[in-house]
């Protein structure tokens, strides 16, 4: 038996649906069809009156979330696509993210944001939100590289009292897998160390861990040997597991699927280089998208994101600096 | 939680009858002299920022307040001084939100008419208008998913706020939903200095109400027995599972948009219309015509509620405010969640 | 800019009475036979990403684009084959999208039905449902700046698309400004699988007019000869400064969302009642009966379209793909700003 | 004779309309009322037809502006607040940001946001929203800290062929002024050197310019020499003086008013530490506001956001280091 990346994410909502009656899903065809795709499958007929088709209002989907959240109940809302959510953005970071700060009841909020770009999909389908969500406090910001991550994150999801962007990527929907589902998992706020190593230490978190997974392979058999660390959450940002990485290599390259300016590459090298600048053997460098909208060709689409090629060539410049 | 004012009468809100006009023209009055002490209060420097008033609008206001029951739901914006106190706000903690007394509701963290208890049922309004109704319909969704019936959910808006993405999507998920939500705009000819010319084109706002397949009723928010005939229609229909109900009133701001705006953009000739009577004095005629109270009887009722304010305003001055080194810096609940690299 | 077929009547959008229907008729066949070949290269694996279809609603979207003038403004969303064709659109510039040619329109950037040409008035439409409509506005609004007359304005959305705040804060804008919009809805009874019981709450969505003072009216989507009529009149209305109109039409979406989607959600009886009936069948037996067209002559212009969708498809497979090397990675018009520190 | 702030940011918006036929302002309240600050005083009236009043829609507004672009006007939309572009932040960010990589056809719109705290102001009156803006691709985003600037750039803005985030912050619109307006000024692009120093290089924008330029000179009594850098324009960031500046003090500290995850201050820092490495004496440090919605109250408020005080005392850790 294997499991997706897309079927821990259906598998993590049935689990919540079915040990939490305080859970319901909401969003644009999550009901019947089983969404656009196929993250809510079955689960209307599974557990009827909890998943509801709502209409295409961002808006009013995620200002009827918190209303449900004060109620005590703990919505998930599945934004068809992450790009989609920028219509409902006042809702997310003015409501939800306000809501305990200002009056002390929590707001267990969690959307799912499918994110990232697959070729094809074209400007409109592809972006990477997290850098815009984490700005902002009262968020929690997840992005979950594998497919025992995108089950137990979801599940804590959930369960935590705060809203929760939940960064599903798409290119990992169908093509990564598992071979179960699993029973433990490291808590929201920890990095984990996806490979070891001691020459080098990439930063990265979501579909781009598979890229410097890929590219610490080559480069190790050049003999290189390369750390990763797999962010898993972007906000909380485990600083001390990147600090204790860059301690054992003494150099970071820090590499996202987002756009150049701010964002997870920039924020990661400011704390490194605030409260570990003396670990560093080298400048500590940054790979990101191109500073363009995500393009549809794949010819352009490729060389728009960071591939495990640049990771590797990025790397290469860095081991020799 | 409704609070009583001696000598005033007090119930709650299914109080029936010509009683029931005494109780919201109570609410009316208080807030009336809560707005006017705010506004004395604005000019003296004592309140940080601004300061908006309901002035002509209490009588609406009130009415949505005494319309509704305790286990109800009501997301008012910054005119509705009258429906909170109605609603149950205990008055000094409209005086500590304006004074950012560290034991108001919202402990210094926000302030003036951003207020509320989000578990009672009486929502904090954020400023972005328009969006307060959506959060509306997924208290009243939640309630009905736990198997509650029987309650109604009221969210206010001016009539500028109509010309929201987050009104429309609201309204239209509202009935899609077939909730109990009533939408009462106060239309007051003014968003700010924008003239309803510039703010829609259509005859008569509740004309929307079929669009989204709601219940439409118009109402003169001048007069208090009119405004509570209509939001207690309005009300009932929706509590009967008549789905929701768009309530458009008609009426003027008789004040500036806040007390720094001395609204010099009103046309006079507005002001001496119909559209500009002074709703509560209209409700203490309306008093006096139904033998409701003597002339006397307003009097008592108005020093009574002075020394309540004033009690208030003096109470709050006493209190604490805020204090940043014992402030908890973080936006979370989870505090295990929170960064461990937080500035400062 | 209008593209002739070699037999098929060409003319300018102010063709009128019969000739509007061969006209007309001549482009909904060829967005037709477009769409059918778009689905065939999809299954063979040579589209990048999603193909939109527009079956059965070509009637509705060429009586749009045929009764449009060159100087018109068009915004068309996924299912407009038909349209932009009418206005203009050359058949070879929709087939270098969907296979994203650097010679397209969007040079590869953009793909499928994001496509247009917005200085010629045809808008390249972005993702977000009802974004497109306030552009429409924005541009009306500044040729009546320029003292510009006589245009108007059409931008087309899903019955789902009207469900989004976007949508209600353009129609009220138009309506403020008195700008010459047509605004038209093509209610194919689905947003994706989800049925209009979860989209809406009223008996028509036309009565949202009423509610912004719009003028309002309904169509039978499958019936070219009413959308003509019905279009038509909604175009003039808004050129001769009736303001803006909102046009619903009822049909069916006789393909899925897009190509990957088999619509089985789709009842077969809904499939089989009047709504499910194809227009462009209906167009035929229109133009035989009105003696527009034989049997023959049907059949010729079928062929000859075949033929001129076959020659730009093989020229467009001959045609650059774009080329990462010599693409300029800036999304800024102005080189001089260009952040001097870009990645890669 | 002196002029505000706001009055340069009027005069601006004058002299654009005078100057050139294709700008247009609309806005809440900008027409006969002059706007909720009085940034359009008089202008409906100046130049009729010209200056419009527009509905409680930022989205319709923002899709307006954009149209109206495309037929060749330049028009200035006028938040009432920067807090509430975030209901018109699909337009910003996915219509006017992409129009011209996807067509070629130039998007001039200026978006002026009132931005930044006032005592009082509250939780959604207060917002910084430069690094929101500035993630996105295809957006210019300019901070000015001066009445200079706050004319010369919003001319500039009108002129430039891009959609620019006109970030004008509220705290400098009445107490800030100068003799009279600029005849020339720095481009767009350009950062200033606001203060010269060879001990520490502050970098800030906005109205932080002006609490590290006090806390400069606090510490000139202490004898240090600080260098106070004004980026003015955050997209695009002037590296270059940035780096020119920390090689000649060899200490960096990045100054903010917004929230500390990414933004403003983590981009510079991240671009000192990749490119400017060897420079630096001291790891580099960043000051921001604090992780929580801007508070209402004073004494909250104070404390939130980085004053002179504070900067001095961050300041004053980096020179011992
Ligand atoms: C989305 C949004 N845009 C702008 C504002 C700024 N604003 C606050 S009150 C107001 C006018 C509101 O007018 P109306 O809705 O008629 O209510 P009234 O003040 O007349 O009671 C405006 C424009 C806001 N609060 N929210
Ligand atoms: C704001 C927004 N939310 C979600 C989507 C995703 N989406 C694309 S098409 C579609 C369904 C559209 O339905 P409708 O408007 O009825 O048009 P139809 O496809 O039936 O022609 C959805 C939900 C979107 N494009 N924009
Ligand atoms: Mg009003
Ligand atoms: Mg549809």
């Amino acid at each position: 038996m294997s499991i997706t990346y897309l079927e821990a994410i259906r598998e993590a909502q049935a689990r919540a649906l079915k040990d939490d009656p305080r859970v319901f899903i909401y969003g644009q065809d999550v009901g019947a069809f089983g969404g656009a795709f196929k993250a809510t499958k079955n689960l209307a007929k599974e557990f009827p009156g909890r998943v509801l088709d709502s209409p295409i209002s961002e808006d009013a989907m995620m200002g009827l979330a918190v209303g449900a959240a004060i109620e005590g109940l703990r919505p998930i809302i599945e934004m068809q696509f992450a790009d989609f959510s920028t219509v409902g953005f006042n809702q997310i970071v003015n409501q939800a993210a306000t809501l305990f700060w200002r009056t002390n009841v929590p707001c267990p909020v969690t959307v799912r944001l499918p994110c990232g770009g697959t070729s094809g999909s074209g400007p409109f389908h592809s972006q990477m939100m997290e850098a815009i969500y984490a700005h902002y406090p009262g968020l929690i910001v997840l992005t979950p590289a594998t497919v025992e991550d995108a089950y137990s994150m979801l599940l804590e999801a959930v369960a935590i009292d705060d809203p929760v962007i939940f960064c599903e990527h798409k290119f990992l929907y169908y093509h990564l897998k598992a071979d179960k589902l699993p029973d433990t998992a490291l808590p929201v706020g920890k990095a984990r160390i996806a490979r070891e190593g001691r020459d080098l230490t990439i930063v990265t978190y979501s579909a781009m861990v598979h890229e410097c997974v890929a590219a610490a392979n080559e480069l190790a058999s050049e003999g290189w040997q390369i750390e990763v660390v797999d962010l898993r959450s972007v906000k909380p940002l485990d600083t001390d597991t990147v600090i204790a990485s860059v301690a054992r290599t003494g150099r970071l390259l820090c590499v996202g699927e987002a756009w150049p300016w701010g964002g997870v590459t920039a924020e990661v090298i400011a704390r490194v280089a605030s409260e570990g600048y003396e670990l560093l053997d080298a400048p500590p460098q940054r790979l990101n998208a191109r500073n363009t909208p995500v393009p549809y060709h794949p010819n352009l689409w490729t060389a728009h994101r960071p591939t495990a090629r640049a990771v590797v060539s990025a790397a290469r410049k860095l081991l020799r600096t | 939680m409704l609070e009583t004012v001696p000598g005033l009468p007090a119930g709650d809100a299914t109080a029936l009858g010509r009683e029931k006009a005494v109780l919201a023209y109570g609410f009316m009055l208080r807030a009336r002299l809560l707005d006017d002490k705010f506004a004395t209060l604005y000019r003296a420097g004592k309140i940080h920022g601004g300061v908006f008033l309901g002035r002509g609008q209490e009588a609406l206001s009130a009415a949505i307040g005494v319309s509704l029951r305790d286990s109800d739901v009501f997301a008012p914006l910054i005119r509705d001084a009258a429906g909170r106190l109605a609603f149950g706000e205990p008055i000094v903690d409209a005086v500590r939100n304006y004074l950012g007394s560290a034991l108001g509701p919202m402990r210094g963290r926000d302030g003036n008419v951003h207020r509320g208890y989000p578990r009672e049922g009486l929502l904090p309004m954020i400023s972005h208008l328009g969006a307060m109704i959506s959060v509306v319909n997924g208290v009243l969704f939640a309630r009905r998913l736990k198997g509650q019936t029987g309650m109604v959910g009221v969210a206010t808006l001016g009539e500028g706020g109509t010309s929201t993405g987050a009104f429309h999507e609201a309204l239209n998920q509202a009935s899609i939903e077939k909730l109990p939500l009533v939408m009462v705009v106060a239309n007051n000819q003014f968003a700010y200095s924008t003239p309803n010319s510039r703010q829609f084109a259509c005859d008569n706002l509740a004309d929307r109400a079929l669009g989204y397949g709601m219940g439409a009723h118009n109402v003169d928010g001048t007069s208090l027995p009119d405004c509570l005939a209509t939001i207690g229609q309005a009300v009932e229909t929706a509590r009967n599972g008549g789905g929701p109900q768009l309530v458009v009133a008609s009426l003027l701001r008789l004040c500036g948009h806040g007390e720094h705006d001395d609204a010099g953009y009103i046309d006079p000739k507005l002001k001496a219309s119909p559209l500009g009577r002074d709703c509560l004095k209209l409700a203490e005629e309306y008093l006096l015509s139904q033998k409701l109270a003597d002339a006397a009887q307003l009097a008592v009722w108005r020093s009574q509620v002075v020394g309540e304010i004033e009690e208030a305003v003096n109470q709050v001055q006493r209190e604490p405010t805020p204090d940043p080194f014992t402030e908890k810096w973080t936006a979370l609940s989870s505090p295990h969640l929170n960064e461990m690299h937080d500035e400062i």
